[in-house]
């Protein structure tokens, strides 16, 4: 089990160099100054020269490249041109509230993919089965940022039962209710295309294992039905294990439309106002985040995969 | 085949073939759903009730005596004094200019004039004839917050830090940020313990204008949190101090009782970061702020209906397309005059912007003091242009490429108005295609002096807010003047204007030269924005005045 | 080098000591030498696991071995590149195992066969008749060209699959486990099959199957593989009348109408990964005796073209079937 | 399965006779996705014929007119733009950002997935590790990357989708190819003699075309929805163009005045997505029909 | 050949014990959409405790169909009539929770592929225990496990304590049908139904498995129903050889008698393709043409359209089982003409012992 999972890490990190330098290309070869931006109508060229000086942006792009790296990996990731204040802390917030909202929208699409996929899965020619269906695709098709607009016109603004916008209420906010007040609209809105996924895979899923030779051998054995779908269930999770990865990997690299809608201060909002203010040291920092989150996910996921399948373990 | 990893993607996955449908049992379904769907089901139940119940009182978050702001900017902008232009001229007006004060302030308390300029930080100024050098009394009895006294030294600490090079207190950052407003300012020195000079390096006529946006930090503060650290816990002289800041979330403010222009009526300013005009007005709407920046014009007329105040004014500001005047056909001034002719600002104006900009005749904008009525030189007359464009040379019109920006902070709603301008424009014959540009690379193509994307044309807000930017926008040889219209007669009036330092005769030059601008039509005058803000009902006493800047301490929320 | 040269025939295959580890330490086969004459059938039995197929795979050059080398017709396969290689492969066919597999299945029958004339350059104008004729030659009828592998029986699939191997007109056709997956009536109808086409075309086969009783019946000569060794080789005739090593006993005592007492070995075939010391068959063999844990048994020859690497040839000139069915 | 495996054959023996009937045929619902899709198609090249009015003119008295409104049956835009005319017209690019990325990217995908898979263990080791990178890369935000470094329009939001759609369909192309890669028929064709880039093309591509195919297919829903994300983020095409994803981004300003005016293009997205994907899952069971009994 | 035949319980024809498992006119349908598909026609046959009984045929002659069938382990679109009596009692009309308490309990099933049939995440010994405790067989977990690892020991697993805490993928191909026979006879069955239970399997370690199959049945006395396509198979180890074709029983009788004299063409031709060391290179017998299609109906013998000796009478009317020796009997009118219409039931060797 160690020597695998160290087999494991140790295949992220040329993963994550690569990120490191594919973030920095792009980011290079995007137009847009970020001096400029930082500085406004009223600056002169003389200030923008030696800001530029100043923030090293006018090194070679290698050196560059490397001094970011370096300082990366020592855990300083630089200051925000743009916010002027440290990346760390801008990036750490943002993807804790992203991580808050990813694994709400993670537990929703869970719950109904699931549910939806098992319905579909085991009531194959019946009509919930092809209700089930129905909505998981309708959930993958749906274009996310007019659901959300949708969301907010009738059950934010129309009725008032949900804040439309932000994590907290200005006034009195901070709680927990008031957290899974705000989490909701986003979190449906996000949760729908993974519940869509999820739920067409864990269909397919439990058809495959519910063909399986060794199900059939426990119904000879004298199994009920409800032991063998356990069983059965149980043998699912391998695959499952890789969905929730891959789904919540996506969620995480994904919410961008449902955080600029609902104004949610979250990781994809952050890299994404970085990009249009061209704040470099915000978007190596988010991206870098966001692959690292996603590999370390991955890396969970087959550590989990390892527990419950013993095949993969050797 | 459950073991085998399905193709790792968030996109749809190519599922496994589904197993052959041998037969065999299915599995009782209701079991099933016990087992499985049950948990699924009852999670989602659950994690629904509650939040049905936890919201109904949400809706009247936005209680007591808070005002809560949704501004445009998309994060909380820096709260070190000039630093705050780190999310646009909005983080001045809501952050920099509650927190602290210069040594001259606008007078927004009305609403009916353009805001002179009034004592601040300073009671009285005077200046030499040549407009170089200037002494500032300072306003006795002023104290920051944290009890240091606002004096000579407090003002020199702040100036070295500006633009004091070899100062300890020095800070590139802010130097580099206050940009225009501090480029000819040269030196600053104590006279006394209450009295200060400053000289800048060439006239400067305006000076007291720009020191406006000249704000200073408590130097306790600053040498205790260090230039850095200081944005963390900022204490200035403003009408309001910092109580707690959540990145990306929200700033929140408290009244200061003491403060110098009386303390302000409401209790607490509670800043929220919310870019999209929509989610702006949802938020406004669901109750969760009671102020919000630049409702989409058509939401104006629904949001008058239910209850809510919209309230504008003119300002310092325009919405032009400038023209590149070196390239055919543009050198011929029969054609950009022609297309000041072609367009129809007040259907746009009814029709887009419902009423919250007002039509621009002329290159000066209505709130800014070289406005003259009579320098109106357009209309919207589309013979006229016709004939023009035919005097031209050009009876059949010619196409031509606009860039402007898909959004971006006072650009309004760029994209219908430019649709409304290419559609009256094509009526005479001039075919614009339109280059949309994301806001950030079209401001680094400006500023350098290039129109994105190699058009004929650029769409961008300007402000005219201080009178430096007369020669910004029109000064030959200016970066940002990138029509590159060049009038020796306009360049010598600004000179002189920039040396004279009676305010009345110095707009009367500025008008002079405003005339030639409007003649020569190196831009599409097109609107000046009316700064449209939406209030809630229960916010009472506040002014809306002709200025980018607003005054929060003259109201309450009840 | 080669322990069993042959009088009359020339020699086309001649494999030495072919040697494969994979990467988890399993030696899958371990110095083999195997000859196939122009001709001649020779069977390579064994059971799962024993190298067989690894075998055949290295006389393809599908892998590569660790040493050993490869001549075919005079020539050294595994240097052979490019031009001279893909001559090599148009006279060196195979017919795999799997009936449903064999075939790709999203293409006909005749797209399948004339890839292989396409690969060895037949001109297109020939490839109808050719075709034709192939199925023909198999049994197959001319509809069958434009059948894809799911609409056909195992038995055709596989005539279908030989046909293909024909195509390009091979001296040598290797037959991996080509009729095991088949209901005995259709490896009744495929084994037949192979003999009259022998018989046509003088086609040598390498004919690999864990059923010594179809190995026996087709093959001129039978090599024994054990554990990713050989342990015994010689005439179908002679292995059958008298084995020489208790495991070829053992498969013997499994063949239907022999007579023979059914010999049940102990254990489990031991893990290729790690084999037993000495005799790797010890483990299992009910003749094992102190020497064969320790010492490894060398192929020795036991009768005119038969080998065998078991102890007790050197004490008993044969060995009877009831002196290892103790 | 082998011939000897019973239970096997009880399988096929019931599925055998549908089969025989069924498997060149498509599920109705994929006919009828694919008679939608074709609509579609037909409307979007027959839109000049079908409307009266200019997609990119309006009249300024006219505008944002609800649904229903005579003249307009779908109403108008903020530009007083018939918003059935621009739906028709905006369906053309619409399709183009669905069908060109994943045309796109299918083709190199593809390729990129069938050299992995055919190639050295160097070569799938440089390939997929490099497609890894691509992974664990947020792909709306590297998208959003490119089309702002390329700038705004139609052609620059297809190659940014066509970027992003690449690493997935390979992965798809290579896993697939894996699977064949020891199967006895390519074995059959390396012993055979032919060069490695005929086995790949005519003996691989035919097996692993279904599932790329089926693949794609859902892909062109989701790249039709990506691409109007990418409109409605300004990063699109060029108004005033009509495209479904910028009328969303457009309408969008007047959810508070004519709310039910951004249904209409989100609907459309909706249908043609839900229609490329049905069509997807037909195409799924159809080609598996062969694929199964193989 | 050995058969280890124990002298039959019920050597006295008043025995009242009766048979194991009979099955009676068992018929098997699957409906599909557009088609029935009758997989099994109309079978019969018994057997005794300590018996066995090899139903042989090659694929789709139903044989397997059969085996589940009376396990009641098709779906709902197969229709199964006739009668199956296990121990007395008549399995079809059972509901299914009594046929769950059968399942694993009165009858056992040990499935082709040892691979397959067991669940590969958990631990093998889990697996058993689950058995012992659904059946009532422990009473407690620790009483479950000492039972398990001596049913491992009984099936001979060198280190039972070791196999039970192993996963099945631990385990050789040889080790997992031990196992899955261990599961089998957990509850003391009283039939156990083999369902090609060693086609997976090496020919050394088939031959260990098949001892192990005839010892505990010595042990035991269970009825074993085996089935399978191996004649060798079936020659090692059957008491009673039933023949299948199409889903009929073409030939049934004593193992040694059918299978050393077939009556029926088609068995004639299912012992001539076995290659043999006299028979000469390229002349197997084998049989041409392909046996009937699923679905496919026929009026008269399935076998006559590949039959040598069919006649026109063949093609129209399906024979009888006829009597052709005291307990061998084959449907074949034209080999056996002078034979009797014979009982199915009957064609256990009583005179073998």
């Amino acid at each position: 089990m160690i020597t695998f999972l160290s087999r494991r890490i140790a295949a992220a990190i040329p993963i994550l160099i690569g990120v490191s330098i594919v973030v920095f290309i792009t980011i290079k070869i995007i137009p847009g100054d970020p001096i400029a931006s930082l500085l406004g109508p009223t600056s002169t060229p003389e200030a923008r020269s030696e800001l530029t000086a100043r923030l090293g942006l006018n090194r070679a792009l290698p050196i560059q490249y490397f001094s970011w790296i370096g300082h990366t990996v020592r855990g300083d990731l630089g200051n925000s041109i743009a916010k002027q204040t440290a990346v760390r802390p801008l990036v750490f917030d943002a993807f804790k509230n992203t991580l808050i909202l990813t694994l709400f929208a993670a537990i929703l699409a869970f719950a109904a993919g699931l549910l939806l996929g098992a319905i579909a899965a085991l009531r194959r020619g019946k009509i919930s089965a092809a209700i089930s269906n129905a909505i998981s695709l309708f959930s993958i098709s749906v274009p996310q940022y007019s659901i959300a607009l949708l969301l907010i016109i009738y059950l934010a603004t129309g009725t008032g039962w949900f804040p439309s916008a932000g994590m907290y209420n200005a006034i009195g906010g901070g709680g927990w209710g008031d957290l899974f007040a705000h989490i909701v609209l986003p979190g449906i809105s996000a949760a729908l295309v993974p519940a869509g996924i999820i739920a067409r895979m864990f269909r397919s899923v439990v058809i495959d294992v519910m063909s399986m030779d060794f199900i059939d051998s426990m119904r000879a054995r004298g199994l009920s039905e409800r032991k063998i779908l356990w069983h059965a269930f149980h043998n699912t999770m391998p695959t499952l294990l890789t969905i929730a990865g891959l789904q919540l990997g996506y969620l995480l690299g994904g919410v961008i439309f449902v955080e600029t809608i609902f104004a949610w201060p979250g990781l994809g909002l952050l890299v994404y106002q970085s990009i249009t203010q061209r704040d470099l040291p915000v978007i190596q920092a988010g991206v870098i985040v966001s692959a690292l989150a996603f590999v370390l996910i991955n890396l969970i996921v087959d550590a989990l995969h390892a527990t419950i399948d013993p095949r993969v373990r050797a | 085949m459950p073991n085998e990893r399905p193709a790792p993607t968030a996109l749809p996955v190519a599922e496994s073939s589904s197993a052959p449908s041998s037969p065999r049992r299915r599995p009782s379904r209701r079991n099933f759903l016990a087992g499985v769907g049950g948990v699924s089901l009852a999670s989602v139940l659950a994690a629904c009730t509650p939040g049905a119940k936890s919201t109904s009182g949400s809706g009247g978050g936005a209680k007591a005596n808070i005002l809560v702001i949704a501004m445009t900017a998309s994060d909380i902008p820096l709260l070190d004094t000039g630093l705050a232009q780190n999310q646009g001229y909005e983080g001045l007006r809501f952050v920099a200019n509650q927190l602290f004060d210069g040594l001259t302030k606008f007078d927004l308390k009305q609403g009916e004039k353009i805001p002179p300029v009034i004592p601040g930080l300073a009671l009285s100024w005077t200046a030499n004839a040549a407009a170089t050098v200037w002494t500032f009394k300072l306003r006795p009895n002023v104290k920051f917050t944290d009890g240091t006294p606002w004096n000579a030294d407090a003002a020199i600490f702040n100036f070295n830090r500006y633009i004091n090079k070899s100062a300890p207190e020095f800070y590139p950052a802010l130097n580099a940020a206050a940009g225009l407003t501090i480029s000819s300012l040269k030196s600053s020195k104590k006279i006394d313990d209450m009295t200060i000079e400053v000289t800048t390096n060439g006239p400067l006529a305006y000076l007291p204008s720009n020191l406006t946006t000249v704000y200073f930090a408590s130097p306790t503060a600053v040498k205790a949190e260090g230039n850095e650290g200081f944005g963390a816990k900022p204490v200035g002289t403003g009408p309001f101090t910092f109580v707690s800041m959540t990145r990306g979330q929200q700033l929140v403010l408290k009244a200061n009782p003491d403060y110098w222009g009386g303390a302000p009526k409401v209790e607490q300013v509670i800043l929220r970061p919310i870019p999209d005009p929509t989610a702006r007005i949802a938020a406004l709407r669901s109750g969760q702020v009671n102020w919000a920046e630049v409702p989409p014009p058509d939401d104006v007329p629904t949001l008058t209906k239910d209850g809510f105040q919209v309230l504008t004014n003119s300002y310092d500001h325009v919405w032009p397309w400038v023209i590149n005047g070196q390239k055919k056909p543009f050198t011929d001034v029969r054609v950009r005059q022609a297309m000041n002719y072609a367009i129809n600002r007040e259907a746009l104006i009814k029709n887009v912007l419902q009423g919250t900009a007002d039509p621009e005749f002329q290159a000066a904008a209505r709130a800014n003091a070289a406005y003259r009525e009579e320098n109106n030189l357009y209309s919207y007359d589309p013979a006229k242009a016709k004939s023009l464009l035919a005097a031209a040379g050009l009876p059949n019109g010619f196409s031509t490429t606009l860039s402007y920006p898909t959004s971006g902070s006072g650009n309004m709603v760029p994209t219908p108005m430019n649709e409304a301008l290419q559609q009256d424009l094509a009526a005479v014959g001039i075919k614009v295609k339109l280059q949309p540009v994301e806001w950030a690379s079209m401001l680094t193509d400006y500023f350098v002096g290039k129109i994105p994307g190699n058009a004929d044309m650029i769409n961008i807000s300007l402000s005219m807010q201080q009178e430096g930017f007369w020669n910004t926008w029109f000064g030959a040889g200016s970066g940002p003047n990138v029509g590159k219209y060049n009038n020796p007669k306009v360049q010598a009036l600004f000179t002189q204007a920039a040396a004279t330092l009676d305010d009345t005769k110095r707009s009367d030059l500025y008008a002079q030269a405003v005339k030639y601008i409007t003649e020569d039509a190196p831009w599409v005058f097109i609107v000046d924005d009316r700064n449209p803000r939406v209030l809630a009902a229960n916010v009472k006493g506040f002014i809306e005045p002709k200025s980018w800047f607003a005054d929060l301490t003259t109201l309450s929320v009840s | 080098m080669g322990f069993l040269m042959p009088d009359t025939s020339e020699v086309l295959l001649d494999a030495v000591s072919l040697t494969k580890t994979f990467g988890n330490g399993t030696r899958a086969v371990d110095s083999v030498s195997l000859l196939v004459n122009r001709g001649e059938t020779v069977g390579l039995v064994g059971e799962s696991g024993c190298g067989k197929s690894t075998t055949a795979k290295m006389l393809l050059r599908l892998l590569s071995p660790d040493s050993g080398s490869v001549r075919f017709d005079g020539v050294d396969l595994l240097a052979a590149r490019g031009k001279q290689l893909r001559a090599m492969r148009k006279r060196l066919q195979v017919v795999p195992q799997n009936p449903q597999t064999s075939l790709n299945p999203r293409l006909t029958v005749r797209a399948s066969i004339e890839f292989n004339l396409r690969a060895h350059d037949f001109p297109k104008s020939e490839w109808k008749t050719r075709v034709a004729g192939l199925l023909d030659r198999v049994g197959l009828a001319e509809r069958h060209a434009e059948a894809f592998p799911h609409e056909m029986s195992g038995g055709q699939l596989q005539r279908a699959a030989i046909a293909r191997a024909l195509a390009s007109e091979p001296d040598l056709v290797v037959c991996d486990e080509a009729v095991s997956a088949l209901d005995k009536s259709v490896q009744a109808q495929v084994l037949n099959l192979l003999v009259e086409l022998q018989r046509d075309l003088g086609v040598a086969y390498l004919f690999i199957s864990h059923d010594l009783s179809v190995v026996e019946h087709i093959s001129d000569r039978v090599v024994v593989m054990y554990l990713g060794k050989v342990v015994e080789e010689g005439t179908a005739a002679d292995l059958w009348s008298q084995p020489k090593h208790p495991y070829t006993t053992t498969l013997l005592s499994a063949s239907p109408g022999t007579g023979r007492e059914r010999i049940v070995l102990k254990g489990d075939p031991p893990n290729p990964a790690n084999p037993p010391s000495g005799c790797t068959f010890h483990t299992r063999c009910p003749a094992a005796f102190d020497r064969c844990s320790v010492e490894v048994p060398q192929l020795l020859t036991v009768g005119r073209q038969h080998n065998s690497a078991c102890w007790l040839n050197e004490t008993a000139d044969t060995i009877e079937p009831a002196a290892v069915s103790a | 399965m082998t011939a000897t495996a019973d239970v096997g054959i009880a399988a096929t023996a019931v599925a055998a006779p549908q089969a025989a009937t069924s498997k060149r045929r498509l599920p109705l619902s994929a006919k009828i996705a694919g008679g939608v899709i074709l609509i579609i198609v037909l409307l979007a090249i027959f839109a000049p014929l079908l409307t009266s009015y200019s997609p990119t003119v309006g009249s300024l008295t006219d505008r944002l007119q609800p649904i229903g409104t005579s003249g307009h049956l779908l109403g108008t835009d903020g530009q007083g733009r018939d918003i059935l005319t621009r739906m028709l017209y905006g369906a053309r690019p619409s399709l183009m950002t669905g069908l060109i990325p994943v045309a796109v990217s299918g083709t190199l995908g593809t390729t990129l997935g069938l050299i992995a898979g055919m190639g050295s263990k160097f070569t799938r080791g440089a390939i997929m590790r490099t497609l890894d990178v691509f992974y664990a890369f947020p792909a709306v935000l590297l998208a959003i990357a490119i089309a702002a470094a390329l700038g705004s329009g139609i052609s620059n939001s297809v190659i940014a989708l066509a970027v992003i759609l690449i690493p997935p369909v390979a992965r798809v192309a290579e896993s697939e190819t894996g699977r064949l890669r020891s199967a006895d028929f390519i074995e059959a064709a390396n012993a055979s003699g032919a060069r490695k880039s005929a086995i790949a093309f005519r003996q691989v591509l035919p097996n692993i075309a279904p599932a790329v195919v089926v693949y794609c297919t859902a892909l062109i829903g989701l790249s039709i929805v990506y691409a109007a994300g990418l409109s409605f983020l300004g990063l699109g095409i060029s108004p005033p163009k009509a495209e479904w994803g910028l009328m969303i981004s457009d309408l969008q300003q007047y959810i508070f005045t004519q709310p039910q005016l951004l249904l209409v293009p989100a609907i459309a997205i909706l249908i043609a997505s839900v229609a490329f994907n049905v069509l997807g899952d037909g195409l799924r069971s159809y080609l598996n029909v062969r694929s199964e009994t193989a | 050949m050995t058969v280890d035949t124990p002298a039959p319980a019920t050597a006295t024809t008043t025995a009242p014990a009766g048979p194991a498992l009979r099955v009676v006119n068992l018929s098997t349908v699957f409906r599909t959409r557009t088609a029935e598909v009758k997989a099994v026609r109309s079978v019969s046959f018994e057997v005794e405790p300590g018996e066995t009984l090899v139903l042989l045929g090659e694929s789709g002659s139903g044989k397997s169909v059969t085996a589940r069938s009376i396990m009641r382990l098709h779906n709902s679109r197969a229709k199964i009539e006739g009668e199956v009596t296990l121990s007395g009692e008549s399995v079809l009309d059972l509901d299914e929770k009594s046929m769950r308490a059968l399942r694993g309990g009165r009858v056992a099933m040990v499935p082709q592929d040892p691979s397959a049939a067991l669940d590969p995440l958990r631990r093998v010994g889990k697996q058993i225990t689950e058995v012992l405790l659904l059946h009532k067989q422990a009473s407690s977990k620790k009483d479950a496990k000492a039972q398990a690892v001596e049913l491992l020991r009984l099936v001979g697993i060198p280190d039972p304590q070791r196999a039970f805490r192993s996963y099945p993928h631990e385990l050789s191909g040889g080790m997992r049908q031990r196992v899955v026979i261990a599961i089998g006879i957990s509850c003391d069955p009283a039939v156990i139904i083999a369902d090609e239970p060693t086609t997976a399997l090496d020919v050394t370690v088939q031959a260990q498995i098949l001892d192990l199959f005839a010892e505990l049945q010595k042990r035991l006395s269970t009825a074993l129903l085996m089935v399978t396509h191996d004649v060798l198979v079936a020659a090692d180890v059957a008491d009673v050889v039933a023949v299948m074709y199409a889903g009929s029983i073409v030939e049934t009788g004593p193992a040694r008698e059918v299978l050393e004299n077939p009556r029926h063409p088609h068995t004639k031709a299912l012992l001539g393709a076995l290659p043999r060391h006299d028979t000469a290179r390229g002349e197997l017998e084998s049989i041409p043409g392909a046996p009937p299609i699923a679905g496919q109906d026929f009026a008269g013998c399935s076998f006559a359209s590949r039959c040598g000796f069919a006649q026109e009478s063949c093609v129209e009317h399906a024979p009888p089982l006829l009597q052709v020796g005291s307990r061998h009997l084959a449907a074949c009118p034209v080999l056996n003409p002078a034979a009797a219409v014979g009982d199915p039931l009957s064609a256990r060797p009583a005179e073998v012992a």
